[in-house]
């Protein structure tokens, strides 16, 4: 008998007791019980949460809906720490615990040495709890309290070597503009809370059409806000924190400072889909705003295009692979924006795989030449790392959306989607969405070229043979980046996610693209025909060309675009613009407020003025005590006559 | 024999009995044998507040053809005024018994300044005022003089010695003014010729009444005739300032209650005005000018000065719950004053006079009792509960504002703070500073040591349980109207 | 009569306190610390005992005591508690153990005055809570300043003198309104009630007094000026960095953790029952000075450099949220008459009260614990913490981050409930107050950065020693408070509840 | 035959003069004590006018009173003029000014 609640929050509580355990344990209890322990833990958690979506898939349960305890209230509205579980969870519990698992598995190896080797489990573990927790959550609390335990656990995971001086950075760094995401997001929850009276998602949504209406404001110029869009803006601004868009994706690659595992596990393939997920909760209410999906659309659009450009003349390679996240993401929120969230979600799926591989491969690579990331200091590698080589390949023609690889389909769908749509933006967005995939090919496969096939001179990179614990969740992982998508693509014309997701009518032209895909086999070939894989592999054969043929004409290249080189070498000026203004005017305007509006005015002018002026009252009031007896005198009798005439005054008047 | 009207001033006759006794003893005695004076001084008050408690049961009493009353407010004064001279006597024993060559005239003149005190409080006419105020002061002048003998102490002597003849003066023609428009040196008969003339108040009597006015505030050290207060205070030795600190305080209170009540009630519409003004300057002057003292001694002159204003504020009222209040002021005005300058004579010895606000510097380490115990008085007198010093304040602030002075009252509380800061500033250099100089021996044990934290304490006491100073004024302010 | 608990939670460490005092000798240290923890957790004991015989259900005050103080002039030694209250006196209590505790390494000298000076505070801070009578409260106070003005000025650092004095005077100048206004009260009460009655002083009388607006905007600015500059409230808030500063660990803690909040519950037992109009008049004034608060002291405390400076620029931001909490809810009430939000928002401010008690005096000890060690409060003289102290550096990330508002940490509950809250009255009340959700991390991680993390560049820190003994027990009864608060606010949510719907009728029946 | 108000003039501007010596005067300290004998003399004429005005003899015995005083005061005033004499060589009230702010 199967108990959907019980494992539910074994799934959720494993990790967090073994993040306990190894927490305040682990010098006790030493390495190996810590990893084992973790690794156990999260284990299970991905066998319970496969069994899950089996049964999802079968039908044998239905969706649960459940309070674990009341948290408060909020005047009489209880506030709960709740869970629901549906087809969407089962999902993302799915890959947060596979890929969870498989980075605990490869950290075994890559962390071995670390003096932090149990603080790093500890996190790790902990991490998933958050996510855990995030994805679970039935009400927006729940959600916030996943949210932020992902982000502060990205933050010290970040910072996990917390000597290097660039890693303590990126995490402050990531941690802010998270919670400039945060800002917009606890805004958000506040304008559900106003409109809806409740932060649960199954009162929030059965109430949205009542309030799809209503206004919620009326901005100084006339125009007037609907609750609705407001409520998705915020809520969006808070995906756009997490999921990295633009402007906020400027933590993302810095985060890249953290250990590989970690970039595999949070930046890659679980916290960052975080936006995206919760987009996709909260589909009934994105459905009701057309402008907040049509920003969606466009901030996706932004984000895909620019930060696969900017991904082109990166030469560290996590940092490549995490332009290309942005990038990713950037699919996955037009996905999000075109009302298409199973492909959408599906699109995360694949990704977290490939994604996942792509970083622990690059791990693997890093590991083995000794912390090394530039991509120019390596080249060759294909004969002495070959299960890392072909892992890789496997990863970078899915993230190409090569046919039959896993990114092929989610990618395709998203393309045909937005070619659908009827969104105002989606005309412009479908070609930027289609020049992404030639500018994906490009930069995955400079990456791949100049790492495993440049030629090089020196024979100094001396490379250190991986152990199966690094290797092993290559080969794991691969596997599904090559087949997951055709696996997946069933349930989805099916309609899996119909109880989770919803579409508006109005939205759902994608659906029948689905429902005509139910055949991976000829979803692949009909790929071979399409634009999209022409430039994809216009892509990998310009790499082929620049990098490995001709490897003097990249640099020919670079010379005559040297501006827009120098652009998107310097990550667009993002970087440069938070750091030189934003930044810059903050502190000074701390400083002026406190210099001037503390010290200045209120403590110089008021407080220690006023007792300046008493003092300086008081040195001269002693002056008139002369010490002379016939100022006495005559100071009493002044003061005699002063009160004579005032009572003769008195007396006449 | 107890039918004579001298059963009523038999204190007094004792007082003086004791006194002109030990003035004779004094010659005779050698200086070893000096303690004798001490302990007949300390017995002449107690046998004097005996026979002050005997005759609680005939107040009130007007005796000598209306030249004395004994009514509550006078008796319990006396009683009051008599219990602080002994503890005057109790914190300056040591003082005097440590210097080469012990003063018993201290103790003689003392004991009669409070005589003069004693008539002073309970006068009912001019004439025996008068006697009472000079009686009172005479002995002060000479005493300051004589005690240590140093430049600053004739000078002191010297100022107070003019400002006082000067202040009596005007009182004299002050008096001499009633005199004339009402043909008697009768406070009641004054009081009575006010009531009764309907028209408003002649010129010569208004004359009469801000002469007379003048030498009351001079008693206080009101503004502007506290000019000889600072000076009086710092130059005389702290055993002096100990006694000129405290006592002619309370009996100036009674001079004060025969004048407001007994005799001008009908003029509380002139006088108020005075009183609220010079309680104004008073609160101002001696709160700010005190920030900038280093002298100890002359820092709680200014002080003294801010606290009649207060005072001066409470009387101001005229109704009988200011009187309450103001009576309930001063009586914790004085304990917190012996208490202030018992712990300065106590630290003051042969060589050293603690005046100076360095010389308490550390004083915590030191001794750490005295310094706690200063701390209790510095805290009472700037108004912090829980201590005795709030509540004095406290009942005059709600009488202000029951009559609906509310300016005043804000005004009041914000000169507080100001006093606030340069107590507090005596209490950091005691506890905060780092101690400099030599130690100075003072044994906990010794009486002056038991009865200074006795004082300090019932600052506490009577701050946590103030409902029981504040009936006692109560009861015997009510029964004397 | 029942027992009479609050008096003994009030006297008996001060008398307690008081008989240290004679503990003097440097011999009996070890006795005096013990005898000062046993008091302070027998105190804490009895606050719990508070604290399980209290009725949530009702609004009104428990554990009543009544006995004439100064009967001339109607003047009770009152005592009572509400859930307003009862909060903060366990808080005080449990601060106070802390408080000891962390003064076992960090005080060496004078121990017996400094516990003493502790415990009598203590009391007196209890006193304050549970006093029901004016001129009693008042008393309490004025009182509690001295204990704390002798232990900036004893224990204190560099600028102590300057700091206690100027402590000091402040929040005097501020009482001496408060004790105006009271007065003036009393004075209506008695035209009112007949001078016989029993109510002249009686706080809850006072609520229930009539007062003509007039009279109600001059008393509300009275006491508004007392209470925030206990609060403090931008602009009368410079004090606060100085004494802390200045204050020793245990000073700052107790000045954060229940100082501060005396202000706030002064606010709910005086300002918003006794001058609800005048309080909705002035509404907007005071959620732009919270909101101020709020932004303008988060800037500031962005760019200081010295550790203790900056917790203390964060704990008047952190109340900036407190006031806002209270005053939105006039707005709350028409904007959406759901009374229901109004509660929550003043709940939330009671929350964030309590909770910033725990995490202000959490990181002012987790700085005591470093300036223990190397006396420097600079945050340049410290940075690589972590690499010798990796125990403390955990604690100290669990505190920071409560102080950012993570949720899970009691930081977040109150900030939440209050933003959620000041929503529904102006969608730029919450804007502004969700600021801090930015500023507060950046100042306080971005200090954590420079001060914990990193390689080890100064050769001192190199040579720290990691927390132990009572330090780690100190910090981690802390940490279990923050913890609970955070996962699990709903008990202390409880016994607000009843409290606070009755005040908040009080606030909206108008008293024209 | 002279009026009251003659003899309240006189004493009044007895009184006048006694008071501004006191602060006119700024050499010596003997001048003082007289400026105050003049002004207790005034007091005494003003006394014994009103009692002769008044047919009332309590003025009279007052003045036999001030004027004993009067002579107390004047012994003790000297005296402290002697001691300071002695102490600094000079009377004069401008140096009496160490005692002062």
């Amino acid at each position: 008998m199967f108990e959907l609640k019980s494992s539910c929050l074994a799934i959720v509580g494993l990790p967090l007791a073994a993040a306990m355990l190894a927490g305040f344990c682990g010098k006790v209890i030493g390495q190996r019980a810590s990893h084992l322990a973790t690794t156990f833990a999260v284990g299970l958690s991905f066998f319970l949460s496969l069994i899950v979506i089996k049964q999802f898939y079968t039908h044998e349960i239905s969706p649960l809906n459940f309070t674990l305890y009341t948290w408060g209230q909020f005047g009489h509205t209880p506030f709960t720490i709740g869970f629901l579980i549906d087809q969407l969870t089962a999902v993302m519990m799915l890959i947060v615990t596979f890929v969870s698992w498989m980075v605990h598995i490869y950290s075994i190896g890559y962390m071995r040495d670390d003096p932090g080797y149990q603080r790093f489990f500890c996190y790790i573990s902990l991490f998933t709890f958050g996510m855990l927790m995030l994805i679970s959550a039935n009400n927006f609390l729940q959600l916030f309290f996943g949210w932020e335990m992902v982000g502060l656990m990205s933050y010290l995971l970040i910072g996990f070597w917390f000597k290097k001086e660039s890693a303590i950075v990126a995490n402050l760094k990531a941690f802010i503009v998270n919670r400039v995401g945060d800002f917009g997001f606890l805004i958000g929850i506040a304008a559900v809370l106003y409109c809806f009276g409740t932060l649960d998602y199954r009162l929030v949504f059965e109430e949205v059409q009542n309030i799809s209406k209503v206004e919620l404001f009326q901005l100084p110029t006339g125009y007037t806000v609907s609750a609705i869009t407001f409520i998705c803006l915020c809520l969006f601004v808070g995906a756009m924190g997490k999921s990295a868009q633009v402007p906020l994706h400027v933590w993302l690659p810095d985060s890249m400072e953290g250990p590989t595992p970690i970039s595999a596990l949070i930046h890659a393939a679980t916290m960052v889909t975080a936006g995206v997920f919760m987009i996709a909760r909260l589909s009934p209410l994105f459905e009701y705003s057309e402008l907040a999906l049509n920003v969606i659309l466009t901030i996706g659009t932004v984000t895909c295009f620019l930060m696969g450009l900017v991904g082109i003349v990166q030469n560290d390679i996590k940092r490549i692979i995490a332009y290309s996240t942005l990038s990713q993401l950037g699919y996955m929120m037009i996905a999000m924006g075109v009302s298409a969230y199973p492909i959408g979600i599906f699109h995360l799926v694949t990704h977290a795989f490939f994604k996942a591989l792509l970083f622990l491969g690059a791990g693997s690579i890093i590991f083995a030449l000794h912390h090394e990331q530039d991509i120019w200091k390596m080249g060759n590698l294909r004969k002495s790392l070959p299960i890392t080589y072909y892992t890789m390949l496997v990863g970078s023609l899915a993230l190409i959306g090569f046919p039959f690889f896993s990114g092929f389909y989610s990618k395709d769908l998203i393309i045909e989607a937005v070619k659908l749509s009827q969104l105002p933006c989606a005309k412009a967005a479908y070609y930027f969405v289609v020049g992404g995939v030639y500018i994906t090919a490009l930069y995955t496969f400079r990456l791949f070229f100049v790492v495993f096939h440049l030629k090089t001179d020196r024979d100094d990179i001396h490379v250190e043979p991986n152990s199966w614990v690094v290797e092993g969740p290559l080969v794991l992982l691969a596997i599904p980046s090559l087949v997951l998508g055709a696996l997946f693509l069933r349930p989805l014309s099916e309609n899996y996610f119909a109880h989770s997701l919803v579409i508006h009518p109005e939205h759902s032209g994608f659906q029948e693209l689905m429902a005509a895909s139910e055949s991976p086999f000829f979803m692949a070939l009909h790929g071979f025909t399409s634009l999209p894989f022409v430039l994809g592999l216009l892509g990998i054969i310009t790499a082929w060309i620049g990098y490995v043929v001709r490897p003097k004409s990249a640099a020919w290249v670079q010379r005559r675009l040297g501006v827009i080189y120098y652009i998107l070498k310097n990550q667009l000026g993002f970087d440069a613009f938070y750091r030189l203004v934003v930044v810059m005017a903050t502190r000074t305007l701390g400083l002026f407020c406190w210099r001037w509006g503390d010290q200045w005015l209120i403590d110089g002018v008021g407080v220690n003025g006023t007792a300046n002026t008493v003092k300086r009252l008081s040195q001269s009031l002693r002056k008139m005590q002369t010490g002379y007896l016939y100022h006495y005198a005559f100071v009493m009798i002044v003061g005699f006559l002063v009160l004579i005439a005032w009572l003769l005054l008195s007396v006449i008047v | 024999m107890w039918s004579s009207e001298l059963f009523f001033v038999y204190p007094e006759v004792v007082l003086t009995t004791f006194a002109s006794f030990i003035l004779l003893l004094d010659l005779w005695l050698s200086p070893k044998s000096k303690w004798i004076i001490y302990t007949l001084s300390q017995l002449a008050l107690m046998a004097t507040m005996y026979c002050l408690i005997q005759l609680i049961a005939f107040t009130p009493t007007i005796v000598f053809n209306g030249a004395i009353i004994l009514d509550s407010i006078s008796l319990s004064l006396k009683l009051i005024i008599c219990l602080f001279g002994s503890f005057v006597f109790i914190y300056t024993r040591k003082y005097l018994f440590d210097r080469q060559e012990f003063k018993a005239e201290y103790f003689i003149l003392c004991l009669f300044s409070i005589l003069g005190m004693m008539i002073l409080v309970s006068s009912y006419n001019f004439l025996s005022l008068y006697l009472g105020i000079e009686l009172l002061a005479l002995p002060l002048y000479a005493l300051i003089t004589m005690l240590q003998g140093n430049k600053l102490a004739t000078e002191a002597a010297m100022k107070y010695f003019i400002m006082g003849a000067l202040a009596s003066g005007m009182l004299l023609y002050g008096i001499s003014l009633l005199y004339g428009v009402t043909g008697s040196l009768s406070l009641i008969a004054v009081a009575e010729h006010l009531s009764i003339s309907s028209a408003a108040p002649s010129l010569t009597l208004m004359f009469g009444l801000i002469f007379v006015f003048v030498s009351l505030a001079f008693k206080f050290g009101a503004v502007p005739f506290h000019m000889w207060l600072p000076d009086v205070y710092q130059g005389s030795p702290i055993i002096m300032t100990l006694f000129i600190g405290t006592l002619p305080k309370l009996a100036a209170f009674g001079f004060a209650i025969r004048m407001l009540n007994d005799t001008f009630p009908s003029l509380h519409f002139h006088w108020q005005p005075l009183l609220i003004t010079m309680g104004i300057l008073s609160l101002i002057i001696g709160n700010v000018v005190a920030i900038a003292q280093s002298n100890l001694k002359r820092m709680l002159a200014y002080s003294t000065i801010a606290h009649m204003g207060f005072l001066f504020l409470g009387l101001s009222l005229g109704s009988e719950a200011g009187f309450i209040a103001a009576y309930n002021y001063i009586l914790i005005y004085a304990l917190m004053a012996l208490g202030g300058f018992g712990v300065m004579t106590l630290l003051s010895c042969e060589s050293i006079e603690a005046e100076n606000i360095q010389d308490f510097q550390g004083l915590s380490s030191q001794h750490p009792w005295f310094a706690f115990l200063m701390m209790l008085i510095l805290l009472s007198l700037a108004g912090i509960p829980p201590f005795s010093g709030f509540y004095a304040k406290f009942f005059i602030i709600k009488e202000l504002i029951d009559s609906g002075y509310l300016g005043l009252a804000l005004f009041a509380v914000l000169m507080t703070v100001i006093g606030a800061y340069y107590y507090l500033r005596i209490i950091r250099v005691m506890f905060f500073d780092a101690p400099q100089g030599s130690k100075i021996q003072t044994s906990l044990a010794s009486p002056e040591a038991i009865v200074l934290t006795l004082n300090g304490f019932l600052l506490l006491i009577l701050g946590i349980f103030p409902a029981a100073l504040y009936q006692f004024c109560q009861v015997l302010v009510l029964t004397a109207f | 009569m029942a027992f009479p608990l609050l008096s003994w939670l009030i006297w008996i460490p001060i008398f307690g306190g008081a008989a240290l005092l004679f503990l003097r000798k440097e011999t009996c240290v070890l006795w005096v610390r013990f005898f000062s923890l046993c008091l302070a957790m027998f105190s804490f004991g009895l606050s719990c005992v508070l604290l399980i015989g209290f009725d949530v259900t009702t609004s009104e005050m428990q554990w009543a005591e009544t006995i004439p103080w100064i009967p001339s002039f109607q003047i009770f030694y009152r005592l009572g508690v509400d859930g307003l209250s009862l909060p903060l006196i366990v808080l005080t209590c449990f601060t106070t153990i802390l408080v000891i505790l962390a003064s076992y390494r960090s005080v060496q000298n004078n121990v017996a005055d400094y516990c003493a000076t502790f415990l009598i505070m203590q009391g007196l801070m209890c006193g304050v809570f549970a006093s029901l009578d004016a001129v009693l409260f008042y008393s309490f106070w004025e009182a509690m300043l001295v204990p704390m003005f002798l232990i900036i000025g004893r224990w204190g650092g560099q600028n102590r003198i300057y700091a206690t004095m100027k402590f000091f005077l402040y929040t005097f100048f501020g009482s001496v309104l408060l004790l105006v206004a009271i007065l003036y009260l009393q004075m209506v009460a008695k035209s009112t009630l007949g001078a016989e009655s029993d109510g002249l002083f009686n706080i809850l009388a006072f609520q229930n007094l009539a007062l003509t607006m007039i009279e109600q905007k001059w008393i509300f600015l009275a006491f508004l000026i007392a209470f925030a500059i206990k609060v403090p409230m931008w602009p009368v808030h410079t004090w606060l960095p100085d004494a802390h500063v200045e204050a020793p660990a245990g000073g700052s803690v107790v000045l954060a953790a229940i100082l501060l909040k005396m202000g706030g519950y002064g606010f709910l037992r005086f300002i918003l029952p006794i001058t609800p109009d005048a309080s909705q008049f002035f509404a907007s004034g005071i959620i732009g000075l919270s909101l101020i608060a709020i932004i303008y002291i988060a800037l500031v405390a962005i760019v200081q450099t010295d550790m203790k400076k900056l917790i203390a620029y964060s704990s008047i931001s952190h109340m900036g949220i407190v006031t806002l909490g209270l005053f939105t809810v006039f707005s709350i009430i028409k904007n959406t008459e759901n009374h229901d939000v109004a509660v929550a928002s003043m709940e939330g401010s009671l929350v964030q009260m309590i909770s910033h008690g725990f995490i202000s005096a959490a990181l002012f000890l987790c700085v005591g614990v470093l300036y223990d060690r190397l006396h420097s409060r600079l945050i340049k003289d410290y940075g690589g913490v972590v690499n010798t102290m990796p125990i403390f550096a955990a604690f100290f990330m669990l505190f920071a981050m409560a102080n950012v508002g993570l949720p899970g940490t009691s930081g977040f509950v109150g900030e939440f409930l209050v933003i959620l809250s000041a929503f529904q009255a102006k969608i730029w009340y919450a804007v502004g107050a969700a600021t801090l959700l930015i500023l507060g991390a950046s100042y306080t991680l971005w200090m954590y950065k420079r001060v914990i993390f990193g390689s080890i560049t100064q050769p001192a820190v190199a040579t720290l020693r990691d927390i132990q003994g009572t330090e780690i027990c100190v910090l981690l009864l802390l940490a279990i408070a923050i913890l609970w608060l955070g996962l699990w606010p709903e008990p202390l949510l409880n016994i607000l509840q009843a409290s606070t719907e009755h005040l908040l009728n009080q606030m909206l029946h108008s008293k024209l | 035959m002279i009026a009251l108000s003659d003899y309240l003039t006189l004493s009044a501007i007895l009184f006048g003069i006694g008071m501004a010596g006191i602060f006119i005067n700024r050499k010596n300290v003997i001048i003082l004590l007289m400026c105050i004998e003049l002004i207790l003399l005034a007091v005494s004429t003003n006394f014994v006018a009103f009692s002769r005005y008044l047919s009332d003899i309590n003025g009279q015995v007052f003045v036999l009173f001030i004027l004993t005083i009067a002579a107390a005061e004047a012994a003790i005033g000297l005296a402290i003029l002697v001691v300071m004499f002695r102490q600094r060589n000079t009377i004069n009230v401008e140096e009496l000014d160490s005692l002062k702010g």
